[in-house]
Parts: C-alpha cells; structure tokens; sequence
C-alpha cells in the first residue's frame, strides 16, 4: 500500500512540477513585468515558445560534435530527476530513499558540467565565456550549500531531503535563528544556481555580462527548447526544494490518502506563489551586480552557514 | 708462520717484487695477480676460527674488514690494471706506484689483524707513509700540497695516537706487569676493569683525536679531501675503502677497551659527537663541491662520521649498524670512484661541470655510475640503506631529539649526492677530451663496479647466515 | 597465497634485470611490459581473493632480509585493497606501455623495478621491508622519471622528486624507529602490541604525516609533483599518481591507523583534515591554472590524494571520540576514493598521452578539437573526467559522496573545536569538488571541443587498436565501480577491519551506500539512480524526438554575429577561441590573486597602433615561496659558512685540531673533577 | 721507587729540564737559537732514556738512548742548520701569536695537563702523575709551538719536540714492550717530515710549499652557482605570453 502510495505520488509529483516549471518561469515574468508598469506576456507563454522551439528545425555549427546534441538531454535528465526527488505536496514518494541532499547537489552539478560543455562545443568565445563563469561560480556555491545542508544534518540527523522536511513538518525544531542564516544562504545559492538576479540576468544578452545565456548562443530548435525547460525545471526545483525545508506545513505525510494530498497541493501552490512573487520582487529592486562581485555574495552566504552551524555546535554542545 | 702473518708480508714481498718491475704491463698483472693471492689468503682467513698468533690475532671484527680490503684490493688492481697506460708513468712513479700499493696493503691487513697496539700504530704509520707517496705520486702542484697536508696532519695525528697507546699501557702496567702483553688488545680488555679509569679516559682522548683524524673525523678531516682528490683514483678507491677502516677499527678496539671499565667515562658520547659533527658539516659542504672526486671524499667524512657516530651508540644493534656502515660504504663508494675515475679520464677534468651527461654518451658507464651513487647515497636496496635505517631508528629509539640533527645530516646529504647525479650522468653529453679508450679500460672499470654493487646488494638485502653471525659476533665484541 | 606473492615479485625483479638487454629493441620492450601486465593481474587477483578469503595467514619469513634479522612479508586486507588497486592500474598503464613501447630505452628496467617496489612496501611486515619497497619504488620512478633527461624541465623535476623522496624516507625512518624503540621490533606485530602514547605518539604522527605525505603530494611537500609526473612518460605518470601516490597513502594509514594502534585521541584528525583539506583546494584551484594537460591532472591528484587524507583524518578522529560506524564511513569513504582515483587517473593520464602522442603537444593551447579527430579516445576522455569531477553516477561521486557525508557527521565528535573544523572542511571539500569540476571541464572543452588550435593538432588521427582497449577498460571499469560501490565496499570489509579492528562494518548494504548511522542514515543507490536517469534519458527523447522530428542540420557558426573566418584559415583564428589562460581567468581573479600570487597584465597599443595586444598571466605556488626558496636559501647559507673552513691553511686545521683535544682534555678534567 | 729516591729525583729531573726546554724553544726568537734548543732537548730525552735503561735494567732503552742522540741531538740540528743556510731563510722566527702570549699559552696548556693528570693514578701510584704531567706538557707545547710558528723550522721543530715527549713518555713506564720500535718508528716519521721540508723547498711555512704557486680554492673553481643551482625548483606556472580573451 506503501509502495503504492508511493508511486502514485512520485508520478503525481512528476507531472505537477513538469506543469508548473514553464508556468513558474512565465509567472515571475509576468509578475515582474507588472511591476515594472509593463503589461507582460500571458504567464503561459513559456509554453508557447517552447512548442515553437520544438517544431524549429534545430541547426548545428559546422564544427558542433555530439555534445552538442546530447548535453541538453543529459541536462534535463539530470534536472528532472533532482526535481523527482524534492518533495512537493506529499512525503514518502517512491523515489524518497534516493532523494539526498548531496546528490541533488551533484544531479544540478552533473546538468550544469553538461550545459558548460555545451557552450564550448563549438569553441566560440562567448560559450567559453559563460562555462568558465558558470563553473567558477559553482565553486563559491557549493561551500554555501553544503554548509547550509550541515545545519539540516544536525537538526535532522540525515541528509535525506525527505526525511530532513518531514523532521522539520514535525517541528520541534527551537532553533530558528540557525536555520533562518542556513535559509539565506541557500537563498543566495538558489539566486546564483538560477542565474538570477543580483548574479545574472536572464533577460539579457549584453555579451560581457552574461553567463547562463552565453552557453545557449549556439544552440536552437529542440535543443534550445531542451535548455530553456531545464533552466524553468532548476527553478522550480529550487523554490520547491525551500518550501519544503523551510516552510513545511501543509505537506501530505508518507502513507497518508488523497485528500492529504489536496491539502499538501494547495498548500503547495500557495507557497510557490508566495517565493514567485518574493522572487519578482526581489528582482525588480535589486541590480545586477559586478562578476567578480559574485564571490563576495556567496563568500557572505557561506559565512552565514557556517555560523549557523557554529551556533548549533554551541547549542548541541551546551545540551 | 702463521696465516695471518703470511696475509701481512705476502703483499710486502710483492712489493719488493714489483719495486724492480719497471715494465708497465707486467708490472700491473703482477700487481693483480699479487692481489688476487691475497683475496685467496683473505679467504682462507675468514675461515680461521678466532684466535691469537703473538702479535696478531684473528677475530670476528677483523675477519670482514680483511676480506673487504682483499676484494677491494683485487678489484682495486683489476680497474688500475686497465688504467695504467693511460697515466704515463716513468719508471720511477711506476715502480713507486705499484709497490707503495702493495705495502699499503700489507700495512693495512696488519693494522687490521693486530693485537698489539703497539703494533697496530706501526701498521697504521706504515700505511700512511705508503699511501703519502700513491697520493703524491702524478707529482703535480697540487697532488705535492695534498700529500704534504696529508702527511703533516697524520703525522700529528699518529703522533698523538702513539702518546695514548703509551698511556694506555701505563694504565695496564701495574696490573698486568711487563713485557708484550701489556700492549695486547686482548689482554688490555680482560684486565681493563682494574686499571686505572683516569688514565684509561686519557688514553682514550688521545686515541680518539688521533686515528680519528686517520678515520676523517671532523674537526682533523681537513687532509682527506684533498688527499682523495688529487692522487690516482685507485688511492681514493683504496683511502676511503681500507684505510678509513683501519683506523676506526683502531679507534673501536680502543673504545672496546676503555668502555670495558665501568668507573671510566663513557666513550660512546664523544664518538658520537665526532661523527655527528662530521655528518653535519660534511653533509652542508657537499653543496659546494665542484671537484667530483672532493665531493666523494666529503661523502666519505659524512658516512664515517655515521658509522662513528653508530659505534658511539654502541649496543648489538649499533655495532651492527656501524660495521654494516663501514662495510657497505667501502664498498660503494670504491665503486663510485672507479665510474668517476673512468668518467675523469674521459674528460680530462674533475670539474663536475666538465662531466655531465654520461648517460648520453656513454649509457653503460653512465648509468653504472648513477646505481653506485645511488648506493653511495643509502637508496635500497645496497647495504647502506640498511646500515642508515639501523642507525637511524636505533638512535631515535634511546634518543629521540636526535633524530632531527641525524635527519637532517642524512637528507641534507642524499639529496647534495641526488644533485650530484643529476649533473654526471644526466642531460647533454659534454664532449670528451680523449679518443675513446677501449673495450679493457670499460670492462675492468665496469666489472669492479658491478662486483662491488652485488656485494654491497647481498649485503644489505641478502646476507647468508654465516655473514650474519659473523658480524652479530663482531658486534657483540665490540659491546 | 604469500608464496604466489613472492613468486610474482621475483617474475617483476627478473623482467627489470631481462630488461637491460632488452630495451633495444621494440619487441623485446613489448615482452617486458607484457609480463608485467600478467604480474599485475596476478598482483590484482592475489588482493582479490585475500579481500574475499579476509587475510592470508601468518607472515611469510623471507629466506633472507636485513643484515638483522629476515624481511616478513604478510597480506592483510588493507594490504590486499591497496595491491588490487596497484594491480588494476599497473596492468593498464603496463598495457598501454604494450601498445606504445616508451621511446627511451632507460625507461625499461625500471619499470618493473617501480612495480616490485610498490608490491613489496603493500606487502611488508615489518618496518624494514616496507621502507626498502618505498624507497626502492622511489628510486626506480626517479629513473623513469629521469629516462627523458635530454629536457632542462625533466632534470629538475627529477632532482626535486628524489630529493623529496629521501625527505620521506628521513621522516618515516625515525618515525618507525620511535616505534620500535618502543615496542622493541621492526615487525609490525611488535609494534602494534606496544603502541606509543603522548608525545612519542605526537611525534609518530608529524613524521609520518610529513613522510608519507610529501610522498603523496601532500601541501605544502607537494611541489615536486607538478613536475615530475607530467616528466616522466605516459604510462608512468598513470603509475605514478594511480598508485604510488596510493602507496605512500598506505602507508600513511597503515602507520597511523593500524600500527599506533586505536587509543589515540581524537585531535589525532585534525591535523591530516587540515592538511588534505588544503590540500585538495590548493589542487584543485591549481589544476584550474594550469596550461599542460598533465599539469592539469597531476594537480588534479593533490586534490584527490587530499579527500583521501581527509577521509582518514576523519577516521582517525571519529574512532577517537569511539564512533565506530562513522570511522568506518570515513575510512571506507577513503579506500573507495583512492580506489576510484587510481583508476580514472590512470585512464586520464593514459588518455593525455595519447593525445600528446596524436596531436603533438601537450600544451592546452596548441591542442583543440580533438573530438572529431579522436572521438574513442574523447568518450574515454569524457568518462574519466566526469568521474573526477565528482559527477554522478560514476566512481568519483560515490566516494566523495561517502565522504561528505563523513564530513557532515563531523559534529558527531562533540567536541567544538573539531566540529568548527569538520565544518571548514566540509566547505574546503565542496570548493574543491566544484573547482575539480570547473578544471575538467576547462581541460575537455578546450582540448577535445572547438576548434584545433595547431596544424599539428588538425592533423590528428584515433589511437591505434591496441591502445584503444588500453583506454576502453580503465573507462568501462570508472563506470563500473561508480556503479558497484557497494560490492566493492562490502569486499573491502578486511581492510576496514585491519584499519579499525574487526568490528568495523563496512558503509555498505547490497549495491547502496550507507551515510551516517542509525535508522536516519542517508542512502546512496547508484544503480538505481543510473536505472532512473537511463529510464528518463529514453522517455525524454522518445517524447521530444515525438514532438521535434525534423534532423538537424548544418550551419556556420553563429558565435553573437561575427563575422566567418577568412578562407585562409580553414579553423578561424585560433586565437580568437577560449584559451588556457581566458578559461582560467574568473578563478585566477576570484581566488587565484589571494592563494597563488596570481598576476595578470594586459598591454593594449594605443589606438592606432598595429601592434598586437599582450596578455600575460602568471602565478606561484605559495609552497614554492614559504618552504622550498627558504629550505634551499638556508642550506646555501650554512654551506657557505662550513666552507670558510675549506680555505684554512695546514696551520690553522692544525690549531683546530690542537683546539678539539684541549678542549676534551678540559672536559675530561671537569667530568673528573665532579 | 718513590719521592726522595735518587733514581727518581733524576728521573724527575731530566724531565723536568725537557720541559724547561720546551718553554725555552717557546721562547726564542732566532731560528738558530731554535735549533740549538732542540739538539739540547734531544741531549736530554737521551740522557733520560739512558737513565731509565739503567734503572729499570733494560738494556734496549740504551738503544733508544743513542738512536735519539744521534738522530736528535746531532743529526737532525745539522741537517736543519743545512737547510737554513741553503735555503737562505730568515733568521727571525716567524709568529702567528706573540711570544709572550705563547708563553701564557703554554703555562695554561701545562696548567691543563697538570689538571688533567691529577686525578688519574689516585692512590696507585703518584708518581707516574708527574711523569705524565711533565710528558703531556711537553707533547701539548711541541704542538702549541706548531700552530703559533709560521715559518717551517720552527714547526718541524715543533713537531719534533712534541714527538719527544712521545719518547719521553715511553721510556718513562716501566717495561714498556716495544719502546725501541716504537720510538724509532715515530723518529722515522719526523724524519720523513724534515725530508719533506728539504725534498719540497719549503722556505717559510707548511702552508705555502715552493713547489708552484697553489691554488688558492685547493683545485676546486670559485663557487659559482650553475644555473641548475639557481632555482631548486621553477615556479609553478611560467608566464607565458599568452594572447587571448582579456575578458
């Protein structure tokens, strides 16, 4: 019965985040747009422009190996099985026992090596560019994320995201102010790993100051499409990954029935809304900052974890 | 008469023999056949079981320092055999040279055999006076001035020795009465314990200052580089192989002697700090050595600075690990300077900057000599390595703030030799001075070489039993 | 099982000697490197079947040994993982060696040597026979590494390897000699009756750490390491860093772990979770640097050879503080890795050597595009790259995944201080893996994508058959054990036990990984995780090949609108792609200006002037100024001062000497008198 | 035999005048006043054997009597004066340090062996104290007149002197075995040297033989560093000049 459960969710949880990542994406621009005093594209166009992506005929740089076609599936695979692996309305989905932090940490890892590798497939300056930036912003990330991930261990025990948000659903937990400091970190980790403002603009194409964009100048048709889904997947993910740490409630608890489930789900949707419009928010006050600006930003966010581990050291030990 | 006396004054018969050869190709085979008697003799010699015979006596601390000097005497002649065209001797030198060669051998087996310290400070005289006239004997500016330093530093130094041996016996007198055996190294050990502690201590001091500057013993090693650097190679094979030995193996039975007495002070401490002394300048002179073979003859004062510093130790195991020291760096490093000899006449040069890539261009004796350094250096698997990590765990073991000085002694050294290697044998050949000698001038240097490597490998890595226990006895005579 | 070891060591022993008269010709180089093959499979199987029969009884007494006493010969489990990984990466770089016979004939002899030099320390039972299988493993590399002497570069590297490689060997002697004063044997059966305490402890492990580690390449004794393996050939720098640097790693553990025996404290860790910890870092941000293919994998091991390290301070600590089961992870975290690294270095060192052989350099810069040309060897490439980036589902991510999790069960040990320092860690491991990542994608996408950057690299051609399958089974086996951990975990019980004593579990269960402990414990399941990403692979192109049937098709390059290249430069301008040092750039200025020194300096002719722009980039390794420069300015300065002695006349050698007896007469006076 | 005796007191006395020599051969500022100072210290350690032949009744130690006499007392002070006159060297002894800080030197360096020798033979015999004190004087001040001489006769001289507190000391211990041999053996040794001197055309000083003019780096260059020498090891990464994206 379990099992079964299991699975119905994992498939149910699949579907709802392949649905929701192109709506996400077409929400915040939309909600940004409206802020900005522009009227902005139906939150569905994402969907749109993927049909017409797909239907393109993809075209290749003379000189583009295989990588070139394959890294998008290897992209999206990658991303697609970290998002089956962060909880959204309902604990105990199939795949949960395979849901650790650290390997959805190496899954982005793995889609962000295969995005990179694309970009310099053909050799181009600008794809170069992009991987070079991409993966050294990576290594100022991970510290902060595996730091922050610490402070879950501690309180949770585990690295099990799953187990980490149900220990967190049950509460418990007084111990806020760590892991409201391991909450920014993974915030200014969720900013940089979705190329978002104050580290990169997805709107832009300036050359000199964009990242994620450069690597996609070469690709098009299924292969673009494939790109752009993987980054509204990552962004989903990420914001389902938060809700589910930090703001637990709501959630069906594992072996629970259907209408849990609708419980979780709404509650779910409620909490997606509430980061996409954080996340506009966020992004319409805040500028994009310098590239070599950027170590200084995750340098504080892991700062930030540390202490929040610090702190649970101190509290653990005085315990 | 008895065997070890025939090992003494067989060589010096030959001697007289060779001083009337005055053709050089039969001179050098006579010489090499005279020391191919004496390895004979040497053999049977091992064979003897311990024992007295009036003046000398046959134990197990003298039986493997013979035999190393009858094999590096043979392969010693065996390498000079195939040199000797080369050096242009007139007859004078000639006749000089090969009978010097061969009363230094004697001289050197019987300050070996010796019981009677008295003796045992002739043989040693002897020796020096023999090996003076090998090194002086190309003639040359500086070969006269390495002599000359040579002589007078040992001079004094024999001197002095002779004055502890005087002591020594005036010590023994009132117990063990006149005559010989008042000067009998075995006599003087039995009795040692009632003599007087005072004038034993004295001897000792004496002693010590004096064969240790025969043994290269810092401070009074100022004669052996140069004495090593600019005489026929076979004198620096034959120095650093037999006579260093000579004269710690005089200083050891004086140690031997004095530590026999409880109430005396200990002498390990100053051996110790002789040869840790030694190592340490030794080892940080290496560095600055332009001249091959005088950074070989500095490697000699580092490594009898160790074994001094073993047998300072004293104990089963630091006993071994300094006759295993001596043994092991005769060996390799005779093997050193035949590649270094050969490289020298190749060259015309001693300058290390004149020798360089060997492995290019003479690929058998290059790397030849890159194993023999390497050896000379205390890399596995030649008995050096062996030897150095006896010494070294043993002396951290009972001293543990010793292992840093040690440490550094040794590293500082391996890797000046390492440096050393790098730029004999390795990179680009630099042209040779000479045409190329032929096939004998390579096979008699690369045969001794080797000789000496397999040894120096069965000695370190695969000694048979009776080797074995014939050093733990001459270690634990040394005790 | 020890006499089948013996015999295969004297088959090595006597290749090296076979190989004198040998190495002439390209067959008999051929023979040799194939009996070392079959040794090396012997050497793996051997360490196979004592992993799984769990030991191979009492020691073998050699017929011979030290002057003292006979060598002892012994396999224990840690032993046997250390050998079958030695045999695993032996075989291959002795195959590839088959199919690519090295140029020198030098290089011959000792190769085999190198080989029975390793075996032999893995097999030790007592001090003496380790030490003389390190040191001869030692001396038998610097030759390999010196076979190419002809090259400035390869001298110096060679000189500063054997110079360290006697460092080592001055540090762990007197490390074992403190044991063994102690225990009163050299047999390691002696030693671990008496374990040392305190002091005598603390001075067992800084010697060891030093000795072994500078051996390893440890920071900051690691700078004679990006230099010596890129020196030596191909296959031999496989060796090198697949398994030598495990060796030294071996004996690392083996001495700290085992012989000190297990009532060490838990500070005990900190000191090698510091030092790989940096270590890795330092590695890693390195190999980002760097602009030699091998450099590049060669600082690549530092950082791998420091997650080992780090895994076994974290034992160490974690038995201190007598958590079991997470000493187990930890130490079962490091096996693995060092396991996992032997391999795909070896490939990846195997694969720079084919490209340096196919494309002509390897210098990043003059290479390129090798993907078209070299498509076997890129996958190969590929493989073993994502490996050492720590991606999964291959090898390297399920050993750094056992050792993040060690390292986030840190604050387990209840004491602050460490915890504060398992916490650093943990960052300095993440930055690490990362920058690992970034390095290997810069070296894949500058070297095997884009464009050639040399005629001599368009002119490259795929490896030969031979050399083909020297590639494709390090590869298929990287995916195999990325894929397996948990067997193999579960095999390297043994070691595990001869580490930790014999209640140590190993990290495993069936084909998972177990993090932590206890019920909560996080899992990692490979194989399922591979069977999901395929499955998902397979939907995701039916269902978008469904939607987007239409086949690519060809077009020039778009590159934000530039402009073609002209006809004369059929590749473009080679300049006018990422270069080693562009690529290398956002980590030189974000971290490389505060770690390495990093300079960079671009001229720019004023505006009409036909000269091209300059851009110099360059950087020192910190080790470089803090401990090599003042270790060699010191020595020069006391060599000087002991050669003002060299200059005395006979008058004054003769007055030192008169100086050294009074002055030991006055100290026989005074101890006399008292 | 013991204080008071007259063998003894001779005995004693002859030593004691060796050593009074050794001051005077400390002393003198002329090389023919040098020489003829040592001919006498030879006279006496003769004198000296002689008399220790007679009492301990052993009729080698005439032998050694007259081997010292001839070699020491006439031989060698000929051969000496020979060269001197030959050679046409200075008349003036040569000092590395003054004469009367020699002297200090060598009433410390007594001092030292009188310190040395007085604990030794407590309670045996104290009398072969003072032998061994008076023989240690003179063996330490030959050697101190060796390293505070700076032209060549004078430290042969010295050297001489030092061995003749060798004898000295030999003679002195009743029933020395082997004391001719031993003796003669060191005599050879000294001559060997004052061969050397002659041999080698050394006019002013060991240090400096005639025979060309030495190197003064003892046939090694002046230390250069090679270029390999330079830099132990290169720095990681050379700068190259590398062309590219500036970014």
């Amino acid at each position: 019965m379990q099992t079964l459960g299991g699975l119905l969710t994992q498939a149910l949880h699949l579907v709802l985040m392949l649905l929701a990542a192109p709506l996400v994406v077409g929400g915040v621009r939309w909600l940004k747009a409206r802020m900005l005093g522009r009227r902005g594209a139906s939150p569905l166009q994402p969907f749109r422009d993927l049909r017409k992506l797909l239907r393109k005929r993809p075209v290749l740089a003379e000189n583009a190996s295989a990588v070139s076609e394959v890294a998008p599936y290897v992209g999206v695979v990658a991303t697609l099985v970290a998002v089956a692996l962060v909880p959204s309305f309902a604990h105990g989905m199939l795949l949960a026992p395979l849901g650790d932090l650290v390997l959805l940490a190496a899954l982005l890892a793995l889609a962000r090596f295969a995005l990179a590798l694309a970009g310099m497939d053909v050799g181009t300056g600008f794809g170069g560019l992009g991987a070079a930036r991409e993966m050294s912003f990576a290594a100022f990330a991970e510290p902060a994320l595996l730091v922050a991930l610490l402070s879950f261990s501690i309180l949770a025990g585990t690295t099990n995201l799953d187990a980490v948000a149900a220990t967190f659903r049950d509460g418990l937990l007084g111990l806020r102010v760590s892991l409201a400091l391991a909450g920014i970190a993974l915030l200014a980790v969720a900013l940089t790993e979705n190329a978002r403002i104050p580290v990169d603009n997805p709107a832009t194409h300036l050359e000199l100051t964009m990242v994620h964009e450069a690597m996609l100048l070469e690709s098009s048709g299924r292969h673009l499409a494939l790109w752009e889904y993987e980054a509204a997947l990552k962004l989903t993910m990420w914001l389902a990954l938060l809700a589910a740490a930090f703001l637990p409630f709501g959630v069906a608890p594992a072996g629970s029935g259907p209408l849990a489930w609708l419980l979780g789900l709404l509650a779910w949707v409620v909490k997606m809304a509430g980061f996409a419009v954080a996340l506009a928010v966020f992004e319409s006050a805040i500028a994009k900052m310098r590239v070599f600006r950027v170590p200084e930003f995750l340098g504080a966010a892991l700062l930030l974890a540390l202490l929040a581990a610090a702190l649970l050291f101190v509290s653990t030990g005085l315990a | 008469m008895p065997l070890p006396w025939i090992v003494v004054f067989f060589p010096w018969a030959a001697a007289v023999v060779l001083m009337a050869l005055p053709r050089l190709r039969l001179a050098a085979a006579v010489n090499l056949g005279a020391s191919a008697v004496s390895l004979l003799l040497a053999l049977l010699l091992v064979n003897m079981p311990d024992g007295e015979q009036g003046w000398t006596r046959v134990d197990a601390l003298n039986q493997p320092l013979l035999l190393l000097s009858a094999i590096i005497g043979l392969t010693t002649s065996v390498y000079s055999y195939g040199q000797i065209e080369a050096k242009g001797f007139d007859p004078l030198r000639l006749r000089a040279y090969h009978g010097a060669y061969q009363v230094f051998m004697g001289a050197q087996a019987l300050a070996l055999l010796a019981d009677n310290m008295g003796v045992m400070w002739v043989a040693i005289e002897i020796a020096t006076m023999a090996s003076v006239t090998m090194v002086a004997v190309h003639g040359t500016a500086a070969a006269t001035e390495a002599a000359w330093k040579f002589f007078i530093l040992c001079g004094v130094g024999i001197a002095l020795a002779l004055f502890g041996t005087v002591i020594l016996y005036m010590a023994a007198q009132p117990v063990i009465g006149h005559g010989d055996v008042g000067l009998s190294w075995s006599a003087l050990r039995a009795v040692a314990s009632r003599c007087d502690p005072g004038l034993l201590n004295l001897a000792f001091v004496f002693l010590l200052v004096g064969y240790g500057t025969k043994a290269g013993l810092v401070p009074r090693h100022f004669w052996l580089p140069d004495a090593e650097a600019e005489g026929p190679v076979s004198i620096s094979a034959v120095l650093s192989g037999l006579l260093l030995n000579a004269a710690m193996s005089a200083v050891l039975r004086a140690e031997t002697i004095v530590r026999a007495h409880p109430g005396a002070i200990p002498p390990g401490p100053f051996l110790m700090a002789l040869g840790l002394a030694s190592v340490l300048l030794a080892s940080f002179s290496l560095w600055r050595r332009r001249d091959v073979r005088r950074l070989f003859a500095w490697s000699s004062i580092q490594h009898m600075g160790l074994a001094a510093f073993a047998f300072g130790m004293g104990g089963a195991m630091g006993n071994l690990a300094g006759l295993l020291h001596l043994l092991g760096h005769s060996l390799t490093k005779s093997a050193v300077f035949f590649g270094v000899g050969m490289a020298t006449r190749l060259k015309a040069s001693q300058k290390i900057a004149a020798i360089g890539g060997l492995a290019s261009s003479h690929p058998a004796l290059g790397w030849s000599l890159v194993v023999a350094i390497a050896a000379v250096a205390g890399l596995p698997p030649f008995a050096l390595f062996a030897s150095e990590f006896l010494l070294l765990t043993e002396a951290v073991t009972r001293w543990w703030w010793l292992a840093l000085p040690l440490g550094l002694g040794v590293f500082i050294a391996v890797a000046a030799k390492v440096n050393v290697v790098q730029q004999l044998c390795l990179g680009d050949a630099t042209p040779d001075a000479i045409a190329p000698p032929g096939r004998l001038a390579f096979l008699t240097t690369l045969g001794p070489i080797w000789v000496h490597l397999l040894l120096a490998l069965v000695l370190g890595a695969a000694l048979p039993a009776g080797g074995a226990a014939m050093l733990a006895r001459a270690a634990e005579l040394l005790k | 099982m020890l006499t089948a070891f013996s015999l295969v060591l004297a088959l090595l022993l006597l290749l090296a000697v076979a190989a004198v008269p040998l190495a002439q010709r390209p067959a008999g180089a051929r023979l040799v490197h194939g009996g070392c093959v079959a040794a090396c499979l012997a050497l793996a199987l051997l360490g196979l079947v004592v992993l799984l029969a769990g030991g191979a009884g009492p020691p073998l007494v050699l017929p011979f040994g030290p002057p003292w006493g006979h060598a002892l010969l012994a396999l224990d489990g840690l032993s046997a993982w250390f050998l079958m990984l030695i045999g695993i990466t032996g075989a291959s770089a002795s195959f590839y060696a088959m199919a690519h016979p090295p140029v020198r004939p030098a290089a011959l002899p000792p190769f085999p040597l190198f080989l029975a030099g390793m075996a032999l320390t893995l097999a030790a039972a007592d001090a003496f026979t380790l030490l003389f299988g390190f040191e001869l493993m030692s001396l038998a590399s610097w030759a390999l590494v010196a076979s190419d002497h002809a090259q400035l570069e390869n001298r110096r590297a060679a000189r500063l390897y054997l110079m360290m490689a006697a460092l080592s060997a001055a540090c762990l002697v007197p490390a074992f000699g403190l044991l063994a004063g102690h225990a009163g044997g050299f047999s390691f059966a002696a030693l671990r009756a008496a374990p040392p305490s305190g002091w005598l402890a603390g001075g067992v492990l800084l010697l060891g750490l030093l000795g072994a580690g500078s051996k390893a390449g440890l920071a900051p004794l690691h700078v004679w390491l990006p230099l010596a393996y890129p020196a030596a050939p191909a296959h031999v720098s496989a060796l090198m860093s697949g398994a030598m640097a495990k060796v030294a790693i071996y004996v690392l553990a083996r001495l700290l772990l085992d012989l000190c025996g297990p009532a060490q404290p838990l500070w005990w860790g900190a000191p090698l979770l510091v030092v790989g910890a940096c270590s890795a870092v330092l590695g890693a941000l390195r190999s980002n640097l760097e602009a030699d293919v091998k450099v590049v994998l060669a600082c690549s091991s530092i950082e791998n050879i420091g997650f080992i390290v780090v895994g076994l301070g974290l034992a160490l600590a974690f038995r201190g503080a007598d958590l079991g089961p997470l000493a187990a992870l930890a130490a079962g975290a490091a096996l693995l890795h060092a396991l996992n690294h032997g391999v795909f270095k070896t490939l990846l060192f195997l694969v720079a050597g084919s490209v340096q052989r196919s494309a002509g350099s390897r210098r990043i810069d003059r290479l390129g595009g090798l993907i078209h040309a070299m498509p076997l060897t890129a996958t190969c490439a590929l493989v073993g790259m994502a490996a050492a980036a720590a991606l999964p589902p291959l090898s390297g991510f399920a050993s750094e995944w056992l050792l993040l999790q060690a390292l986030l069960a840190g604050w387990r040990t209840g004491d602050v201080a460490f915890q504060v320092l398992a916490a650093a860690g943990t960052a300095l491991a993440a930055m690490a893996a990362a920058l690992a990542a970034a390095a290997m994608l810069r070296l894949f996408g500058l070297v095997f994508l884009g464009r050639p950057r040399s005629p001599r690299g368009a002119g490259a051609h795929e490896v030969g058959r031979l050399e083909r399958w020297a590639l494709v089974v390090p590869a298929v086996l990287t995916v195999l054990l990325g894929l397996l951990p948990g067997p193999l975990l579960a095999l390297a019980q043994p070691a595990l036990a001869s580490l930790l004593g014999a209640g140590a579990s190993a990290p495993a269960r069936g084909f998972a990984l177990l993090g932590g402990t206890g019920d909560a414990a996080a899992w990692y399941l490979p194989l399922t995780l591979a069977v999901v990403l395929a499955l998902a692979g397979l939907v995701l192109v039916l269902l978008v090949r469904a939607r987007s049937p239409l086949e690519t098709q060809r077009g020039p390059v778009w590159n934000g609108g530039f402009i073609n290249p002209p006809e004369h430069l059929p590749f473009g301008d080679p300049l006018s792609q990422p270069s080693a040092a562009g690529m290398a750039q956002p980590l030189r200025r974000m971290l490389g200006t505060s770690l390495f020194a990093a300079t960079e300096e671009v001229r720019l002719p004023p505006p009409g002037d036909t000269r091209v722009a300059t851009y110099q980039a360059g950087f020192t390794d910190p080790a470089q100024g803090w401990v090599v420069a003042p270790a060699a300015w010191l020595r020069d300065a006391v060599a000087a001062r002991t050669e003002r002695m060299r200059d005395f006349t006979i008058r004054r050698c003769l007055s030192l000497g008169f100086a050294t007896l009074l002055a030991l007469l006055a100290l026989l006076a005074w101890l006399e008198a008292h | 035999m013991t204080y008071g005796q007259l063998p003894y007191d001779i005995a004693h006395l002859l030593g004691g005048a060796m050593l009074l020599l050794s001051f005077v051969l400390l002393y003198q500022r002329r090389v023919q006043a040098v020489i003829n100072a040592f001919a006498m210290q030879g006279a006496v350690l003769a004198m000296a054997a002689a008399w220790q032949g007679a009492m301990q009744s052993a009729p080698e130690l005439y032998l050694t009597a007259l081997v010292a006499f001839t070699a020491k007392a006439v031989l060698i002070p000929l051969a000496l004066r020979a060269i001197v006159r030959r050679l046409n060297l200075h008349r003036a002894v040569e000092t590395a340090l003054g004469i009367g800080a020699s002297m200090m030197a060598g009433v410390a360096v007594v001092a030292l062996a009188i310190l040395v020798a007085l604990p030794i033979t407590t309670g045996a015999r104290a009398i072969a104290r003072e032998d061994l004190a008076l023989a240690l004087s003179v063996v330490l001040l030959g050697m101190l007149m060796m390293i505070t001489r700076r032209n060549a006769i004078s430290q042969v001289v010295g050297l001489m002197s030092l061995e003749n507190g060798l004898v000295l000391a030999a003679v002195g211990v009743a029933g020395m075995p082997l004391v001719v041999e031993l003796s003669t053996a060191a005599l050879v040794l000294v001559v060997f040297v004052v061969a050397g001197v002659f041999v080698f055309q050394i006019r002013e000083r060991f240090d400096s033989v005639d025979t060309g003019a030495f190197a003064a780096n003892h046939g090694e260059d002046a230390f250069e560093p090679e270029p390999e020498e330079a830099s132990t090891a290169p720095p990681g990464a050379p700068p190259a000049a590398q062309r590219g994206d500036a970014g």
